[in-house]
């Protein structure tokens, strides 16, 4: 069930990878929401993938058959919110350093 | 439910609440400062006097959040390890946090530096008592991003180039913890660290547990600094402020070690052969390489941060010997090393108040006008540097002792020509800065000797001083500290008891 | 991007989505929803403001500053937990009054906690959004 | 004796303090506690006390480490040496040292010394030597510096620090070796393991690491170029601490280890080797010397290869020999250094070619004191190097192999000791050309190098004063000793005339030296000095610091992340297919077409990310990838997530936006050779993820997290969202670390945006 998931992730990462060794910022900023993204989707489908039903407890005060699995979801929720909060500050320094003079590339933050 | 799970707890409640308090008064300058002292204070009040006793009456404590038992809500859990980290980072916190009054100015004050310091500063607690693998990655996250601010406030270039190697690296390091987390979670099914410890008992032949094992070694490994992963270190420590440089050579290289210590002994035990062999093959190189790193460089600061590599091999050797002497030697090694390069980097601070560089070129005589300080700065690098009986002689000599038992003889070897290149640059800054020919100030600087210095910046000496006397303390009478590093290790090296502390004996 | 269109549009957008950023806040302990989805719903209605407007215009609708919002979330997040704490039931405890009323949901601990993240996600998209707009 | 030597360290770090309230008389001051430690210890050994003596004090029982002082014959004999040269050079100093910058630190790290080397000397847990072992090496270091201000001083400190650091580890490893093999950790108890120890495989390294540790210390071959430039101390510490007692350790260690470590083959081997070659290397370089300090450091060299010669090989006699010399080196070589101190401030130069002539008409005093312990030095009667010289000819005479090798070795170096005793009087006191210009001087400072000359005479004359001493010294050394009595004379033998051959010859060629101007041609062999060897270490590791830290830490932020990625990759892959094996669940096989659809949107766009130029597209694509997985996310039952991924997308990609006018709208492009590598490694990781992801769902997951939810979340948490309740009950405290990050965040970004503005926001 995991098997096209599984590749999406891999796509992911391989994608995320490539942009975080680029020269360019943006790109490198880019890696980074990939691979974020990318993780984020490992452990969706490392806590295995149920289609059938969102983890909601029915009227009748039971859980409805088959649901997902919850943890990863919370888990995700927090690493992605984490992310976000880390992704938004590099991005931030990112564009400071590139108001440097003589910076417009990632080579030249040598020193 | 006694007062004691809230000793545990407070240590995260009181910075937090002292964080959200300054945010609130983040213009007052006074009231910043004292609130921020105060915050720090009750910390150290905290850890010492209430949680380490009961620690060491107890053993292992553990406080489950939000009520839910063990391995469904967030365990927390304090052991010796924990207890003993917890009373050395609140000691340096405060220490730095009156190093900063002076140290830092008014418009970082004023962009909330002491907000991200407090926030570090619990974050680091967290770690420290974390007993749930994704818990533990959170407080790492805290950690980092209150790096990233504090390392970057200001906006210097340099700085800013920093923070964006610091960036991108810590990134990598934490996706890929993330990684491992969610592998856990695929594979066992529990988060709970005790849990997932018992997960790996019942199922040794797992196959994924060794990966796993690595996909956790190597994020913790970057934040340790380990070779070949420590680039962000050297490049980023010498350019913020020095109270900044000094917490973090205090404390963050310190988390990933606990980290990986915690992890290596508790959950990754079953292929010690593999990972551990690992462990001690990085160990022996990040020696030597971050020891001829310093050999390299002739600014203090850089010698300094090279050196928090070197020595942060030694610590690893401490864990991938896998003895409960060596681990105990590996503690040991913790705690010195906190103490002593923390006050490097605070020395370090003074010297560019005095010279205004902290580059040996332009530094020379010092001991000429300022004997005394001088002599601190000898005793805490000869600490360093590993000269019996100060502390870092205890810690190298239980790493040689574990080593031979071992019969890691080329390990030893690298202990031992590590702490003679140690020395060599020890006295390399003892020689070049506090030796030679006195120079003539210029105007700009104020503090031509002694006197004034003690007088009018007592905030930067007092800390110094204070934890020059605790090394001096922990090297004299090492006994104390080797008897609690002792019972940390056994506890460490006897997962059992951890595990039933968190899981309850019935599991 | 100050239009005449998207200001006027936007006097009326903007209290929808607050009003909807509090009715996600409250359902989301039984439906898709939350503090977290809350407040970047009420974040995104201020920046909508800010565009229409300008940034001192949602400044002063939005009567606290940012840091002081961020601040109280915190420390409503903080002090929900502080009840298990001190009735020693653990940091965190999750403790519900009993009664209903109707449009608010069942009133407890964890819905501080929730109000807490709301506030809190509020604050910071404005912290972090508006300096970047004024920037333009 | 703790207390005693505790006391010692209490008025050290006193003297800056009484420097400031005594001025000059400091010295004077400070000399009362050698010399009531001098007569203490003279009382014991009067009064016939039986030692040893033993007072511990427990330091640190996980290792069986005290504080542990020991009194017997051979620490008796060195503690008297130490405390009454020590006397004798505060004395001097307090002249020398006058009106010196500085003093009251000169003079507190002397007092530390002094303290040190008692310690070492009386030390008897191997902690307790380790520690005072250092110790003296670390105020050697500072004592060398004192005249920090001139690069030769700093250089020569350095250098002697690390030189005896590296012996200081040797003799780590050493102690902790022994206590391996022992257990014991107590000195004086080791010698009842010597069969253990002598018979283990650990034998070798244990011997080798005692002995480099004593080479260091004591200056021997090829460690020996520290003490030479040591001498650029000021002369008290080189008459103290590299001539008479610091110097002495690592012979006192040879003589503490021979009941322990000695008595085999190896140890003599190594020891009289390596002691003879020093001896006469020292002999020949003092020879060739002018610096009168750089002269007497050599000769020093010389004596100590001498020592360790003689308790290398170990018989009664050697032993024997070995104490006697011990006492007449310290007396004749301090006066001797004391003297050149002297010499040095009346005529301002230190080099013996350049000394006024006929110095004896103006220094009469001077002149006789240097004949007096010079004489001692060469061995002539009736003088108490004499005495020592005809036993270590009959040491040599009667060695237990070898013997004409020893005898002629020993021969050559009593050659140039007398040679020696010329240069030092003959060359310095009669030749020279400069015109007289003798600078005034106190006279009481030759109070002290005069005692020093007077004992040595007093003790030739009437040597039997100290048979008790040397005796009980010698029994120390080796258990079988049978107590001996010195004399001036014992005849006509082989000894008395080796003696006089080596006088005639060292006269010889001394003379033949001032008429023919010969150079030894070893230019060659330059680079082969272990000084030559050590600046080439010494600049050797700074470069390779230099030249690993260039490579590792290049500054290209690139490299660091592909360096990070590669390591990452590499290791875990490594692992995966050494410990795991690729294992794929079969019945997963089954594709859904929804799924499949949106996998294929989301490789287009980022195909499109990945190799558009344009900073837009890049963002459109990205953010049609972001909904794609949010549209996989609600699909797959995680509605909450789906929503809030979307909102954080599209909030990111707002962030984006505002702040990317700034940047080009044209993007770099990678190099063709970049493209390949890096693709490499990042489809390496896109496959190892999906392969362990493969791994991972194998097998069915059983989450016990998932029932316990799916039971308490409505009956004990009230809320019917699982993952809401988990995020603000189940697992409230990462949600508690997560809204931190996020206001750490927020204050950053402000802090960043608006640090450098004068305006503010809020």
């Amino acid at each position: 069930m995991e098997f096209l998931l599984s590749i999406l992730v891999g796509l992911l990462f391989a994608a995320g990878v490539y942009l975080l060794l680029h020269r360019d910022f943006v790109k490198l900023v880019i890696g980074i929401v990939i691979i974020g993204n990318a993780t984020a989707l490992f452990i969706f489908v490392a806590g295995r993938i149920v289609r059938q039903n969102a983890p909601f407890i029915q009227e009748n005060g039971l859980p409805p058959e088959n649901f997902a699995d919850p943890v990863p979801q919370a888990l995700i929720l927090t690493a992605l919110v984490i992310g976000f909060g880390i992704q938004a500050f590099a991005l931030i320094v990112f564009k400071k350093v590139y108001d440097i003079p003589k910076v417009d590339k990632i080579d030249d933050l040598k020193k | 439910m006694g007062y004691e799970k809230i000793i545990i707890l407070l240590t995260l409640i009181i910075p937090m609440l002292t964080a959200i308090i300054s945010l609130f008064f983040k213009k007052n300058r006074i009231v910043n400062n004292y609130i921020s002292i105060i915050g720090s204070s009750l910390l150290l009040i905290t850890t010492t006097a209430f949680l380490f006793p009961l620690i060491v009456e107890n053993e292992i404590l553990t406080t489950q959040v939000g009520g839910w038992k063990a391995p469904f809500g967030i365990t927390i859990v304090a052991d010796m390890f924990s207890a003993i980290m917890l009373v050395i980072a609140s000691f340096v916190g405060l220490m730095v946090n009156i190093y900063a009054l002076e140290n830092i100015d008014y418009k970082k004050k004023e962009f909330s530096f002491f907000v991200f310091f407090q926030f570090l500063m619990m974050a680091v607690n967290g770690a420290f008592l974390a007993g749930d693998i994704f818990n533990l990655y959170v407080w790492f996250e805290v950690m980092l991003i209150s790096s990233f601010v504090l390392l970057v406030l200001g906006n210097g270039t340099k700085q800013l180039i920093a923070t964006v190697k610091y960036t991108l690296l810590s990134f990598i390091a934490s996706a890929f913890l993330l990684v491992g987390v969610g592998m856990i979670y695929g594979i066992s099914g529990s988060l709970n660290m005790a849990d997932v410890a018992l997960y790996f008992r019942e199922h040794p032949n797992e196959p994924l547990m060794t990966v796993a094992a690595v996909l956790f070694m190597l994020p913790f490994a970057i934040k340790a600094a380990l070779f070949p992963l420590y680039f962000w270190l050297p490049d980023s420590y010498h350019t913020p402020k020095i109270s900044v440089t000094a917490i973090f050579s205090g404390l963050l290289t310190k988390v990933g070690v606990y980290a990986l210590i915690r992890c290596f002994t508790l959950i990754f035990i079953h292929d010690v052969h593999y990972t551990h062999t690992i462990l001690m093959v990085a160990a022996g190189f990040t020696m030597l390489s971050g020891v001829f790193g310093a050999l390299s460089k002739v600014n203090m600061r850089r010698i300094l941060s090279f050196h928090i590599v070197s020595q942060v091999g030694y610590m690893v050797l401490g864990l991938a010997l896998f003895t409960p002497l060596a681990i105990a030697g590996a503690i040991f090694y913790i705690i010195q090393h906190i103490l002593a390069k923390t006050n490097l980097f605070l020395i370090t601070g003074v010297v560019e108040k005095i010279k205004g560089t902290s580059n040996l070129k332009g530094v020379s005589g010092l001991y000429h006008r300022f004997p005394v300080f001088s002599i601190i700065f000898l005793v805490v690098a000869l600490s360093l540097a590993g000269l019996p009986p100060l502390s870092g002689f205890w810690a190298k000599f239980i790493l040689i002792k574990a080593g031979f038992e071992q019969q890691e003889y080329l390990m030893i070897f690298v202990v031992l020509i590590t702490g003679l290149l140690t020395l060599f640059s020890m006295m390399k800054i003892w020689v070049n800065a506090f030796w030679g020919k006195q120079q003539e100030e210029p105007d700009r600087n104020l503090i031509t000797n002694e006197k004034s210095l003690f007088k009018e910046h007592w905030s930067l000496l007092i800390p110094i001083i204070l934890m020059a006397s605790f090394t001096l303390f922990i090297g004299l009478f090492s006994m104390p500290l080797m008897k609690y590093a002792t019972i940390a290790a056994e506890q460490l090296m006897n997962p059992l008891q951890y595990i039933e502390a968190v899981l309850g004996t019935a599991n | 991007m100050n239009s005449f269109i998207l200001r006027n549009s936007a006097k009326i957008i903007v209290p929808f989505m607050l009003l909807f950023s509090v009715f996600l806040l409250f359902r989301g302990h039984n439906l898709p929803g939350g503090g977290f989805i809350g407040g970047l719903m009420a974040g995104a209605a201020f920046i909508l403001d800010a565009f229409a407007n300008n940034v001192a215009h949602s400044l002063k609708i939005l009567r606290f500053e940012p840091v002081k919002i961020m601040a109280t979330g915190l420390l409503l997040a903080v002090i929900s937990g502080f009840l298990g704490l001190i009735l020693g039931d653990g940091f965190f405890k999750g403790y519900w009054l009993n009664i209903e009323i109707p449009l608010i949901p069942k009133l407890g601990s964890p819905l501080l906690f929730d109000i807490g993240v709301y506030a809190l996600v509020l604050g910071m998209v404005l912290k972090m959004v508006l300096p970047n707009i004024e920037n333009d | 004796m703790i207390l005693s030597i505790l006391s010692v360290f209490i008025l050290a770090i006193l003297v800056p303090t009484l420097h400031k309230i005594t001025g000059n008389k400091i010295a004077y001051l400070l000399s009362l506690a050698p010399i009531s430690i001098f007569i203490a210890l003279f009382y014991y050994h009067l009064n016939g006390t039986t030692f040893p003596i033993r007072e511990s004090w427990e330091w640190n029982s996980y290792f069986n480490l005290e504080l542990a002082f020991y009194l017997d014959g051979l620490s008796l004999l060195f503690g008297l040496l130490i405390s009454g040269i020590g006397f004798l050079i505060y004395i001097y100093a307090g002249f020398y040292m006058k009106n010196a910058k500085y003093n009251g630190r000169f003079f507190m790290i002397l007092t530390l010394f002094m303290g040190a080397m008692l310690g070492l000397v009386l030390a008897d847990n191997w902690l307790s030597i380790l520690v005072f072992w250092e110790l003296t090496s670390i105020t050697s270091f500072l004592l060398i510096g004192h005249k920090n201000e001139k690069e030769s001083a700093r250089y020569a400190a350095w250098q002697g620090l690390l030189v005896t650091a590296l012996g200081g580890l040797a003799l780590l490893v050493g102690l902790v070796l022994t206590g391996i093999v022992t257990e014991e950790y107590t000195i004086s108890n080791l010698s009842q393991h010597h069969e253990l120890l002598t018979q283990h495989t650990l034998y070798i390294p244990i011997l080798l690491c005692v002995a480099v540790a004593a080479f260091t210390k004591s200056a021997q071959f090829p460690f020996h170029f520290w003490l030479p430039n040591a001498m650029a101390a000021p002369t008290p510490v080189s008459a103290y601490l590299h001539s008479a007692t610091m110097v002495k350790a690592g012979i006192y260690f040879f003589a503490r280890f021979s009941p322990i470590l000695g008595g085999t083959i190896e140890w003599q081997i190594l020891l009289s080797s390596i002691g003879g070659i020093t001896m006469i290397m020292g002999a020949i370089m003092a020879f060739k010397a002018d610096n009168i300090k750089k002269l007497l450091a050599y000769s020093t060299i010389s004596a100590l290869g001498i020592m360790t010669m003689a308790f290398g090989l170990g018989t009664e006699t050697a032993i024997f020999a070995g104490t006697v010399y011990i006492i007449a080196h310290a007396l004749y070589k301090s006066t001797l250094f004391m003297m050149a101190g002297i010499l040095d401030k009346q005529t301002g130069t230190k080099k013996i070619s350049e000394f006024p002539v006929s110095l004896y008409k103006k220094l009469p005093l001077a002149f006789a004191i240097v004949c007096l312990a010079a004489l001692s030095f060469a061995g002539i009667a009736p003088f108490f190097g004499f005495v020592a010289k005809e036993l270590l000819l009959e040491m040599v005479l009667h060695s237990p192999m070898l013997s004409a090798v020893y005898v002629a070795a020993m021969l050559i170096t009593s050659v140039f000791f007398v040679a020696l005793l010329f240069v030092l009087t003959h060359k310095a006191f009669f030749k020279g050309f400069k015109k007289p210009a003798l600078k005034n001087i106190h006279k009481g400072i030759y109070i002290a190098p005069a005692v020093t000359a007077l004992t040595g005479l007093v003790f030739g004359l009437f040597p039997d004063v100290l048979s008790n001493l040397t005796s009980l010294a010698s029994s120390n050394i080796s258990p079988e000793f049978e107590s001996k009595h010195l004399a001036l004379w014992h005849g006509f033998n082989n000894a008395f005339y080796l003696s006089l051959i080596s006088i005639l010859l060292g006269a010889s060629i001394y003379f033949l030296s001032l008429k023919v101007n010969w150079k030894l041609k070893l230019g060659f062999l330059k680079p082969l000095q272990p000084s030559k060897i050590y600046d080439f270490l010494f600049d050797g590791l700074i470069t390779f610091g230099q030249w690993q830290t260039r490579k590792i830490q290049t500054g290209y932020l690139r490299n660091y992340a592909m360096v990070t990625l590669l390591v990452i990759l590499v290791l875990t892959g490594f692992t995966f297919f050494y410990k795991a094996g690729i294992r794929i669940n079969t019945e997963s096989l089954d594709i859904y077409i929804f799924e499949l659809i949106l996998g294929l949107i989301v490789l287009i766009a980022l195909g499109f990310t990945l190799f558009t130029s344009s900073n837009i597209s890049a963002l459109l694509s990205l953010s049609v990838v972001g909904i794609a997985i949010s549209i996989i996310f609600m699909e797959a039952g995680a509605p909450d997530l789906a929503i809030t991924f979307f909102l954080i997308d599209a909030l990111t990609i707002t962030i984006f936006v505002l702040i990317l006018h700034k940047l080009p709208k044209k993007m770099l492009r990678k190099k063709n050779f970049d493209r390949i590598r890096d693709g490499f490694i990042a489809v390496g990781t896109g496959l190892l993820v999906t392969l362990i992801l493969f791994s991972i769902t194998y097998n069915p997951l059983n989450s016990k997290l998932k029932e316990f939810y799916a039971e308490n979340s409505y009956s004990a948490a009230k809320g019917k969202n699982m993952v809401n309740v988990i995020l603000v009950d189940f697992r409230v405290l990462d949600t508690l670390g997560e809204i931190c990050v996020l206001a750490i965040a927020a204050l950053g970004v402000f802090a960043l945006v608006n640090y450098t503005k004068n305006k503010k926001l809020d």
